[in-house]
């Protein structure tokens, strides 16, 4: 009985103490709007296109789950659509793809308060 | 306290108002005074706590706002002020509006029962500490109302939760207090810190009391680990759960002016109050004892010994809240009823053998 | 007689992990009946599956249980894999195994932490989730994703893994085990804890089976049952492991296996890192997996999660999608046995008991 | 290994191939009893019943495991007119199976007298699961 009270009261000494030690830690806390985490190389975010490398074969259209990506053919000149409504970031498109025309940049910041502006349309060529 | 309502019947004679009407109307000032002190010293320890639990847990806490977050606290008192006061459907208006003043009047009561410094008091009763004993159970009716009143069953299980709560831990506050009054000869805090100059500080003699004092205390402000009326994990946020706007703010005031006044009883009757450490007041000892403003300055100086001794003691809190999980009701009751209430009847014995030796 | 009154805990209630609706009846605060309500978070994987060829539903099973998106990664490929007949390469499945304990020990620290938080102690939650942090960038570096990774293929990994990356993952094994006993000295012989774990929640060896319950709960009943040591699927059965086992069956013994566990999850990621560094191979069969061609059959893995067994089920017709896919996951039973546990403990208990089960909600509705 | 000829003496109907074990939707009760309670195989956890849908006829999967033998088992079961026979008397972990199959297939387990929809809502009309099925209900406006 007393040996269990004293063991209680070792143990809750020893949990205060080891909080208490944590202060002397510095801080890990990212302050994120001034200071950005670093992002790795292979970081999958807003996609990029390379419209004179691709060839039109869809197979990002085939292998995206979500059905966000769409690339529309019109002779030489080729554009692609981004839902970002439907996308999942899963990369598939990007991993697929046989010419890798469709890259993912580093950008994750891709909030907005406009729905219109989560479509977007990569490619698109001025001269007619 | 004294000198101000001399002040003010001096200058309400001026304009001819007959002393009576002071008498009357004297107590708004220290309320004015009591009042501004806890908005302030809240909203301080709001601040306090948010960064000391950082430091705890490795992290910053709030810096934006202000010069290093220092206003953060302000901001968010400004946002729940501005907020809609919801009533939702089936509570009962009245109490529900009555809770949080309820609540929140008695622990204004216990500020003005605390000696600031010697000359400092607002309400200086023969038997103030019995009184802050008996003022400090209070608040209870106002959470058994709120958690009544809510028409929530959250609510009315966290108002009965700190119904239980209170009773429990009351007693064991009772007997430390008349213990520590056994020491003093006395139940005034007043000249319970006058005792202490000529001895030692009483956590010396009644140090296992200051530790039953000190959970006791942490039970009767429902801070963690004896937040079980407000459990957040379990009852969501207890009995303030249907609670938006002033009426929360006022719950929240409520909790930490008792966290502050709580501790600060404590440190009155432990650990000497206003008192300095050895008796040698700095500003004495810069000026020198010739100076003409000493007193005033001693009066100051007491204040920041008092306030010095509650941070400590408030950090300690927020140490054990930052550690512990939360007790469960039976833990809460075996601890109380098992372990904190005879302890602090060995204690009673034990300050008498000392008290009667001292005496002879 | 007193009256029952009845309170409905969740879906939207802080400590239910996700929408869990249990309908409780309370005689004051004892517990005479829960009902478990769940499928607030049915997303109809199992029927997105059918309108997806194989390689479009991999992105998504990642997110059948957020917290250990590998293993259910691993789980449906192991089984496309076994239809189609592909070999995987030693050292991919080294990379697979590796990641999956890494996402072992990621789930147990966010489990650690919450569960902690369930029972009101604040610090231990910033710790877990600061020593979960390091983990997850490792992943991201690797994947690209810190939760949803799609990192592995048919037949392999998407990338291979980098020297600095692993010496990385060494660097985190030799500090965590300090970090770990620093968890047990708040926590492990904390009085107030004890009271609130010990002989709660008592889960007994026969209760435990007949509901089907797997993983660290069943091992905390005694069970010594670990399909990584039972099966020795993928390349398990070369690592030098124990699971442990405790047998008591209550919350606590469930709390102490978990943090074995964690400190085993160490050493199994030791294992795999001097593998890693001493081999070298492919990391990848040669599959195309934009037109996979998956023959007639069916296949069911067996996958040790951190919440129990995850079955995945997959049925082919020769098409190139799936024609049923069904998951068994751990939490689902665990759910199931609620009521059971539940039953004849207060109120303040609930929490300390479901959050010891660690259910993750997703993974029931699927 | 297990003795397939004491099971096919007293389940005539039962092909086995490989711990995979076909019978028929009559014998299911009394097979997985016998699976169960039989101290050589001892199969004590029903890992989990799966449900697919084959047009004409619904195909329920049992999976079992054996602590003591390490071995899972694969106990299958046609179902032609969506009622099967249920096994919560054998196993307790196969209700939420079972209600999970109901809510998804609409088969009707015989002898589970608490079915319910478990993940889909009380007053969803179908079961999605089904290779015929198609989102008809009207009160459902999805907004795109």
């Amino acid at each position: 009985m007393m040996r269990d009270i004293l063991f209680h009261i070792k143990s809750l000494i020893a949990g205060h103490f080891t909080v208490f030690k944590h202060s002397f830690k510095p801080a890990v806390t990212v302050e994120y709007p001034d200071e950005k985490p670093i992002i790795p190389d292979r970081f999958r975010g807003k996609h990029t296109f390379d419209e004179n490398a691709c060839i039109g074969c869809k197979t990002c259209m085939r292998v995206c789950p979500a059905s966000a990506v769409e690339i529309f053919k019109d002779g030489n000149k080729k554009t692609i659509l981004f839902d970002y409504k439907k996308c999942i970031f899963c990369g598939n498109c990007k991993y697929y793809c046989p010419k890798s025309a469709i890259g993912m940049s580093k950008q994750y910041e891709l909030a907005t308060d406009k729905v219109e502006d989560l479509k977007i349309e990569m490619g698109k060529k001025d001269n007619e | 306290m004294n000198y101000l309502y001399f002040l003010y019947i001096q200058f309400l004679d001026k304009y001819g108002i007959p002393e009576i009407f002071g008498d009357i109307t004297f107590p708004i000032f220290p309320f004015c005074i009591i009042a501004a002190a806890i908005i302030l010293v809240v909203l301080f320890l709001v601040l306090f706590e948010r960064r000391i639990l950082a430091v705890f847990t490795q992290r910053k806490g709030p810096n934006r706002v202000g010069f290093n977050g220092v206003l953060q606290t302000t901001a968010d008192a400004i946002k729940l002020l501005c907020k809609q006061n919801i009533n939702p459907v089936g509570v009962d208006r009245f109490l529900f509006n009555a809770a949080p003043i309820l609540v929140f009047v008695p622990i204004m009561v216990l500020w003005g029962l605390i000696p600031y410094s010697s000359e400092f008091v607002f309400m200086n009763f023969s038997t103030s500490a019995i009184l802050y004993t008996a003022i400090a159970a209070l608040p209870v009716i106002g959470l058994i109302l709120a958690g009544y009143a809510s028409n929530n069953k959250y609510s009315l299980m966290g108002g009965i939760r700190a119904a239980a709560q209170i009773i429990s831990y009351e007693l064991p506050i009772m007997f430390v207090l008349l213990s520590v009054a056994a020491l003093a000869s006395s139940v005034n805090l007043k000249d319970i810190i006058s005792a202490q100059i000529s001895s030692v500080w009483f956590i010396v003699p009644c140090f296992a009391g200051f530790i039953i004092m000190f959970i006791c205390s942490i039970a009767e402000m429902n801070r963690c680990p004896f937040d079980l009326p407000e459990a957040e994990s379990e009852l969501v946020a207890g009995y303030n759960v249907e609670y938006s706007g002033m009426r929360f703010a006022l719950f929240f005031l409520g909790e930490y002016a008792s966290l502050f006044v709580m501790c600060a009883f404590m440190a009155t009757i432990f650990l000497g109050g206003y008192l300095p450490i050895g008796n040698k007041y700095i500003s004495e000892l810069i000026f020198g004892s010739n100076f003409q403003f000493l007193q005033l300055l001693i009066y100051f100086e007491q204040v920041i010994w008092l306030l010095v001794k509650t941070f400590i003691l408030v950090y300690l809190v927020m140490l054990v809240r930052a550690t512990l999980p939360r007790l469960n009701s039976q833990g809460l009751m075996l601890l109380s009823w098992k372990f904190l209430f005879p302890l602090s009847i060995v204690n009673f014995a034990l300050i008498m053998v000392i008290k009667y030796l001292m005496v002879v | 007689m007193t009256e029952t009154m009845k309170i409905n805990i969740g879906p939207q209630h802080p400590s239910t992990h996700g929408v869990l609706r249990l309908v409780t009846e309370l005689d004051g605060e004892d517990i005479v009946s829960v009902t478990p309500v769940i499928g607030y978070l049915h997303r109809g994987l199992e029927k997105s599956a059918e309108s997806r060829t194989y390689l479009q539903y991999l992105p998504m099973v990642d997110r059948v249980d957020y917290l250990s998106g590998f293993f259910n990664s691993y789980a449906y490929i192991t089984a496309v894999e076994n239809i189609c007949n592909i070999d995987v390469p030693k050292r991919a499945e080294y990379i697979r195994v590796l990641c999956m304990e890494m996402n072992r020990m990621t789930s147990h620290l966010l489990w650690f932490g919450t569960y902690i938080l369930d029972l009101g102690a604040t610090s231990p939650l910033f710790y877990s989730f600061r020593d979960r942090e390091p983990l997850m960038s490792l992943f991201e570096e690797l994947t690209g994703q810190r939760m949803m990774y799609n990192y592995f293929t048919f037949g392999g990994v998407r990338f291979d893994v980098t020297k600095e990356w692993l010496d990385k993952i060494l660097k985190y094994t030799d500090e965590m085990p300090a970090k770990l006993d620093d968890y047990e000295k708040i926590i492990t012989s904390n009085p107030i804890f004890l009271t609130r774990t010990k002989n709660k929640g008592i889960l007994s060896k026969n209760t435990a089976l007949k509901y089907s319950i797997t993983g660290p709960c069943l091992r905390a009943s005694g069970v010594n049952l670990d399909f990584r040591k039972k099966f020795g699927y993928s390349i398990y059965n070369e690592l030098d492991f124990e699971p442990p086992v405790e047998t008591d069956g209550d919350t606590f013994a469930r709390y102490k296996v978990r943090i074995a566990e964690m400190r085993m999850c160490l050493s199994v990621i030791r294992q795999c890192v001097d593998y890693l560094k001493n081999n070298s191979g492919e990391i990848s069969a040669k599959v195309n997996s934009v037109a996979l061609k998956v023959p007639e059959g069916e296949y069911t893995t067996y996958v040790e999660s951190p919440r129990g067994l995850l079955n995945c089920y997959v049925k082919s017709d020769g098409t190139n999608k799936p024609y049923r896919v069904k998951w068994r996951t751990g939490s689902f039973y665990l759910v199931q046995m609620l009521p059971e546990i539940l039953k004849g403990h207060s109120m303040h208990d609930i929490m300390a008991i479901f959050g010891s089960l660690d259910v993750i909600l997703p993974e029931v509705d699927r | 290994m297990i003795d397939f000829e004491t099971i096919k003496n007293k389940f005539p109907y039962t092909e086995y191939v490989d711990w995979k074990i076909r019978t028929n939707e009559n014998d299911i009760v009394s097979l997985l009893t016998f699976l169960k309670e039989n101290s050589e195989y001892s199969f004590d956890i029903l890992t989990s019943i799966i449900a697919v849908d084959l047009n004409d006829k619904i195909e329920l999967i049992y999976q079992l495991y054996s602590t003591s033998l390490n071995t899972t088992a694969q106990v299958s079961t046609y179902t032609f007119n969506s009622n099967a026979k249920s096994v919560i008397n054998i196993y307790k972990s196969a209700y939420f199976d079972e209600c999970e199959i109901y809510d998804l297939f609409g088969v009707y387990f015989d002898g589970n007298s608490n079915l319910k929809r478990l993940l889909m809502p009380e007053n969803w009309l179908g079961h999605p699961l089904l290779k015929s099925y198609e989102m008809k209900d009207e009160r459902l406006v999805w907004n795109d």
